[in-house]
C-alpha cells in the first residue's frame, strides 16, 4: 500500500495534514502527538509584520461547528525566523507553510524572506481567511486577482505552491482554475465559512469583528461538495478539509476527488484525531483493495 | 500536559447546580492550584468543544484528581450524569497556576487572601490547602450569591474562612470587596488571590490598587485548543504585547498586568 | 406590544412564518398546530407543470443539519388549483405562495394563472434552489439576471414579491440590491447552502443528485450573516432563515435586521416550534421593553 | 396524528441490541398493526431529526403501546439509555397500515402469512396479535441472521411460528425465502405481509410474484416531516404517479406497486 502523494515538486509521506491556525507552529501539539507521522504541518499564517490578531472574543461554539475571528494574529517574519524556524528545523513531516497579507507585496515578502529555508516544503497561499478585508471581501472571490498573484508568487519559488480557497463564492472552480492558470500546484480547500452569532442578552455580535469564519462538522458537507466541485475543475492535486473527524470524513474527501485532507477543529477535540485518520485510511485502504490515494479517485465522476 | 482516558471515581451535589467530580490521574506530572484541564463531554458533534475546568484537588498517593463544577449548558450537563467508572478523556494539567506566583511572594511578610466566588471556588480550595501543606496560614474569603450555593462540605475547618453572601443569609451579608473593606487588618501587606465571576477579579484589582498590594487573578476566555496554539482564547494586556493567551500565558496573571475594561 | 410587519402592501400578524417546502400547503401540519397563529405560510414551491422531484433517497442527517435534494416535487399549477387552494382558502394567517421555474416563462406563468386567488396574499419569488439548475448555477446568483426577472414579475402583480436568495454567492447583498432595484418588496434568505455527503461503503453520493442543499441548525451562522449583510444593503423588509430551533435563534435573526423570520427544518423536529418562538419572541419584547419588530433593528449597526 | 409527550413504562433487552420499549399512549386514536411514530431523541441539535418506528403492541385498556428497537446509530443508542419515567416526545400513529389491507383480503380463505426479520419485527409480531384477536390463524415466519439476534420473549404461543437462522443456529436453516420454498402448503392461497430489510422484501414479492399471490411490504426511507409534507421520503412506483411518500402513502405499499430495483 502506497500512502505517498505528490504536490508539484515534493512528495508528502501521507495525506493526512493538521490545517493552518488549528496546529500553531507545531510545537504545543509535538507533545500531544508524534509530528513525525503526519503528512504534513500547514502552520499558522504568516504575515510580513507581526500581527496581534482581532477584539475578543475571537470564538464562539456553534451547532457541531465553531465560529472564529483569530484575525491572523502571528509572529511576523522576523520573530519566525528566530523563534519557530529553530523548532521547525527539528520536524521530520513536511512543514507547508500558511502565506497571508493585505496585499500583493505582503505575499511576496514572506515568501523572499523564507524561501531559503529548508525547513519549509511548500507554500500554503491563504487567499481567503474572511476575517481579514481587501476591499470587503477576500482577497479569493476575484478570479483575476487570483490568477495574477498565482502568477506572481510563481516566480518566486521553486517550491510547490498550495492556493487555499474560500467557500465564500458563486462558483469556486473558477477561482480554482484561475489558480491552476497563474501556475498553482494544488488547490486547497475549504477555508472557513461566513457566519454570524448574535448574544440576544448583551444585543450584539458575539465576536466583536461581527461576521467570522464557521468551522467544524457542521460545513463539512459545504467543504466536500467543494472537494468535489475543484477536483473536476483541475488536472492539479486538490487538498481538502472542513469538519474532518473521523476516518470515515477523510474518506469522504478522498472520494469526491482529494488527494490530501487536513484535519482542523476537530483537532480541538481530539488531539490524536490526525493519527487516527491516517490509521482509518490505511485500514479502508485494506479492505477495499486500493493500492493508492489515486485509486479513491476512480469511483465518483 | 498529557491526554488520557481517565475512570470517574465519584460525583457529588455539593451545592445548587454545584458538583464535585472526581477521577483518576494519570499523568506523571503532579497539577497545581489555578492549572486547569479540559474534558470531552460528549462523541457527538454538538457541544464540540472539550471543556474547561480547573482542578480543586489533588491527591498525589492515590493519584486522584477532582473539580468542582457548575452546571450551566449543555457540557456541564452531560457531566452532571458521569457516575462512578464512567470513562472521561481529558487532557491536562494545562497553563500556569498560582503556584508560579506563590513561590516568588511567599518569602514576604504579607497575609496571603484567598478570593473565590462561583465557578472560581475549586482552585482557590486547591489553593488555600496547598498553602496550608506548605506552612502558611491563608485567609479564605468565599463570595456567593445565597447560601444554597456555599459547597459547605468542600471546605477545611483548618483553614481560616470566610464565607459573604449578596443577600445576607450565610455570613457575611456583602460581597468579598465589601468584606475586605470592613477588615482593618485587610488594608496593608497582603497579597490577594482571586478566581470567580469578572466584577469579582475587578473588585480585586481595583482593592490591591488603593492599598498598594499585589493581586493575581486566574481569567477566562473561550478555549479551543486550550494548548496555546490557536490564539483563540486571548485576553487583553497592558504592556508591549498587546494580548495573552489566558490558556497558555495564564489563566493566572498579575492583575496589573490585565487590561480591565 | 405590536407584532405586526408591513411587506409591501399587506401585513402580517406576526413575524413567525414555516419555510418553504418543509410545510407543503399547510394540511398536514394543520392537524398539529393552530395555523391561524401563524405569521405566514409560505407553501411548497409551485411550477406550471407537476414535477416528480429528483432521485431517491433524497434526504441524509449531516452534523446538526440534513442535506436534500426534494428537486422541487410539486402537484404544478393544475392540481395546486383543484386540490390545494380549496384548502388555503380556509385557512386564517397569510398564505405566501413561493414560485419556482426552470425559465423566465415558469415564474410568470405561476403569477399569472394564480394571481387572481384572494387566498394567496403574497408571493415568495424562489431563485435560489441549489437542487434546480439554469446552466450550471442557481439563477439567484447573477445579479442582472435577478433585476430583470423581478422586473418582469412586478409587471404582473400588485401583490408583494418576496425574493428569495441563495448564499452560495460571492456578495449577496450585490444580489439583494439588484432585486430591490428590480421592484421586490422584500428578501428573504437563507435558502439552503450546497453541500454533499458521500457514502464510503458503497463510494458514491448518498443523494443520487450529487449536490445538494445543507439546512438546519448547522447553517444558522450563515443565515444571521446573509440576514445581517442583507439588511444593511436594502431599504425593504428582509425575512430571515436558516436554521431557527429556538426563541433565541430568531431573535438573532431579528436583532441582525430582519422583519420577520421561518422556521425550516426546525418544524422536522418539533411541529409547534413556530408558536414557541412567538412566545419567546414576545416574551422578550416585554422583558427588553421593544414595543414594535422594528426596535430590533435598533441595536446593532 | 398528535404529537404528545409520554412516559416511559420500561426498557427491556430482547436480544442482541434489540430492545422492546413500553409507553404510555396519550392520543384517542387507537394505532393499527404498520403504523409508526416518530421519537425526538435529544433536545440537542445532533441527532437532529425524529427517528421513525414502528409500533410492535398496543394495548387499549392500559393505553400501553410499545416498539422494538434496534441500537445502530447515535439516536437509538440514546434510547437505549431510557428509563421507566422517563419523558418521551412522540408523534403518532403515523402512515397507514397492514390492517388497512388485511381488511380487504380477510374474506377470501387465503392463508395470512407474515414475514418479518431484523427491525421489522415489532410491527409483525403486532399483526400476528391482531390477526389473532380478530379470529385468524396466521403464520408467523421470523428470520434472523442467528440466535442471539431471535427476540424469544416477544413471541406468543398461541400464534403458529417457524423461526428461521441464516446460521442455522436455532430452528430452520436457511432464510425466510428458502423456508417458504420448502414448505408446500405455501405456494398457493396466500397473502404475504412482509416488513424487514430490502433483500427480504424483494424475496417475498418475487415469490408472490411466481405462485401469483399478494404480498404487502412496509417500507423504509430516511424520513425528515414524517407527515407527507416535505416530500423527503418518497420511494419509487410503478404506475402514473413516479413517487409515493414512505410516510403518507405508505409505510405499507403493494409489492406490485413498489419499482424494485
Ligand atoms: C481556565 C478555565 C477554568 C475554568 N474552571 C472552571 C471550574 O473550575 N468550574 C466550573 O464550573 N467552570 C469552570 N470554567 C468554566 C467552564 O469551562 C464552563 O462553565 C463550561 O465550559 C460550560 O460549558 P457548558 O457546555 O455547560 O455551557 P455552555 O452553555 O456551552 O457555555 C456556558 C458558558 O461557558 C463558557 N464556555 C463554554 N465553552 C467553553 C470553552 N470551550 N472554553 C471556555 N469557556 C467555555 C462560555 O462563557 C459560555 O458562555 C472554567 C473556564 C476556564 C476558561
Ligand atoms: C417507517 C419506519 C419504521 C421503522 N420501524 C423501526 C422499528 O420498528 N424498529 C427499528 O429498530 N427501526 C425501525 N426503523 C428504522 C429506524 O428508524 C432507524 O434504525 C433509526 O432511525 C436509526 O437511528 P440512529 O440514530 O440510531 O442511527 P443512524 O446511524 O442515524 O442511522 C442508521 C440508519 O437508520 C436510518 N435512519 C436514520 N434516521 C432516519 C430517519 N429520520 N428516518 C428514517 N430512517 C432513518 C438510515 O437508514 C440510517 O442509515 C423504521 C424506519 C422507518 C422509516
Ligand atoms: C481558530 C482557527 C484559526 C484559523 N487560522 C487560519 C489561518 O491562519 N490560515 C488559514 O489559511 N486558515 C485558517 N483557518 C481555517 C482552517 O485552516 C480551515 O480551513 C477551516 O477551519 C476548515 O477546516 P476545519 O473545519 O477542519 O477546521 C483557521 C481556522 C480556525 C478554526
Ligand atoms: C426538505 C426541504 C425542502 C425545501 N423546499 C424548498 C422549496 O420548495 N422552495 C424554497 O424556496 N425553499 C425550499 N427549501 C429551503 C427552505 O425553505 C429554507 O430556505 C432552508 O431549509 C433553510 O432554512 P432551515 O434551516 O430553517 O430549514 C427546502 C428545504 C428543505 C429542508
Ligand atoms: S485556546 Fe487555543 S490558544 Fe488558547
Ligand atoms: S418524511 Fe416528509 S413527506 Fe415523508
Amino acid at each position: 500500500m502506497d500512502l505517498k502523494i505528490n504536490i508539484g515538486n515534493i512528495q508528502l509521506p501521507n495525506p493526512v495534514g493538521t490545517a493552518s491556525g488549528t496546529f500553531g507552529f507545531g510545537e504545543e501539539y509535538g507533545e500531544l502527538l508524534d509530528l513525525s507521522q503526519l503528512g504534513a504541518i500547514y502552520t499558522k499564517a504568516l504575515t510580513p509584520m507581526p500581527r496581534d490578531g482581532n477584539a475578543v472574543p475571537r470564538l464562539v461554539e456553534t451547532p457541531s461547528g465553531i465560529l472564529n475571528s483569530i484575525g491572523l494574529a502571528n509572529p511576523g517574519i522576523e520573530k519566525f525566523l528566530s523563534d519557530k524556524v529553530p523548532f521547525l528545523e527539528t520536524v521530520k513531516c513536511p512543514v507547508i507553510l500558511n502565506v497571508s497579507g493585505s496585499t500583493e507585496a505582503d505575499y511576496k515578502e514572506v515568501i523572499e524572506r523564507t524561501d531559503n529555508l529548508e525547513c519549509i516544503d511548500a507554500y500554503e497561499i491563504n487567499i481567503s481567511c474572511p476575517n481579514v478585508k481587501h476591499g470587503g471581501l477576500a482577497f479569493g472571490t476575484d478570479p483575476i486577482q487570483v490568477e495574477n498573484l498565482t502568477g506572481k508568487l510563481r516566480k518566486l519559488t521553486v517550491k510547490p505552491l498550495i492556493v487555499k480557497l474560500t467557500p465564500n463564492v458563486t462558483d469556486i472552480s473558477v477561482i480554482a482554475k484561475a489558480a491552476e492558470a497563474g501556475g498553482a500546484d494544488s488547490i486547497s480547500c475549504i477555508n472557513t465559512v461566513r457566519g454570524m452569532v448574535i448574544d440576544t442578552k448583551r444585543k450584539q455580535s458575539v465576536i466583536p469583528a461581527g461576521i467570522s469564519g464557521l468551522s467544524g462538522p457542521a460545513i463539512r458537507p459545504v467543504g466536500v461538495a467543494a472537494a468535489y466541485t475543484v477536483s473536476r475543475a483541475v488536472k492539479i492535486p486538490v487538498v481538502g478539509l472542513g469538519g474532518i473527524m473521523s476516518a470515515d470524513d477523510a474518506i469522504q474527501y478522498l472520494l469526491a476527488g482529494a488527494s490530501a485532507i487536513q484535519v482542523g477543529t476537530g483537532l480541538f477535540v481530539d488531539p490524536l484525531l490526525p493519527i487516527k485518520v491516517l490509521n482509518g485510511i490505511q485500514q479502508y485502504m485494506k479492505e477495499n483493495q486500493l493500492e493508492k490515494i489515486s485509486d479513491f479517485h476512480t469511483f465518483i465522476n | 500536559m498529557k491526554q488520557f482516558i481517565s475512570t470517574v471515581i465519584e460525583l457529588k451535589s455539593i451545592a445548587e447546580d454545584y458538583f464535585l467530580l472526581s477521577f483518576t490521574w494519570i499523568p506523571d506530572s503532579t497539577p497545581a492550584a489555578g492549572q486547569f484541564l479540559t474534558i470531552r463531554t460528549t462523541e457527538l458533534s454538538s457541544p464540540l468543544l472539550r471543556r474547561p475546568f480547573a482542578l480543586s484537588s489533588f491527591d498525589n498517593k492515590s493519584k486522584t484528581a477532582s473539580i468542582i463544577f457548575q452546571k450551566r449548558g449543555e457540557g456541564t450537563k452531560i457531566m452532571s450524569q458521569l457516575i462512578k467508572g464512567d470513562k472521561l478523556d481529558i487532557m491536562g494539567p494545562l497553563g500556569n497556576s498560582f503556584s508560579d506566583f506563590k513561590a516568588k511572594s511567599d518569602n514576604t511578610k504579607k497575609k496571603q487572601v484567598i478570593v473565590a466566588g462561583g465557578i472560581g471556588t475549586g482552585p482557590m480550595l486547591y489553593l488555600a490547602e496547598e498553602m496550608r501543606e506548605g506552612g502558611i496560614e491563608p485567609l479564605l474569603i468565599v463570595g456567593c450569591r445565597t447560601k444554597s450555593l456555599i459547597p459547605f462540605s468542600s471546605f477545611n475547618k483548618n483553614i481560616e474562612t470566610v464565607i459573604c453572601t449578596d443577600d445576607g443569609s450565610f455570613g457575611f451579608k456583602g460581597n468579598v470587596i465589601d468584606y475586605m473593606n470592613s477588615n482593618d487588618k485587610l488594608t496593608s501587606d497582603v497579597t490577594i488571590y482571586c478566581c470567580g465571576p469578572e466584577p469579582m477579579l475587578k473588585g480585586c484589582h481595583a482593592y490591591a490598587e488603593t492599598t498598594n498590594n499585589t493581586c493575581y487573578v486566574s481569567l477566562e476566555q473561550m478555549m479551543a485548543c486550550g494548548i496555546g496554539a490557536c490564539m483563540g482564547c486571548t485576553c487583553e494586556t497592558e504592556g508591549e504585547k498587546k494580548y495573552a493567551r489566558v490558556c497558555k500565558d495564564g489563566p493566572v496573571f498579575k492583575s496589573s498586568e490585565v487590561k480591565w475594561t
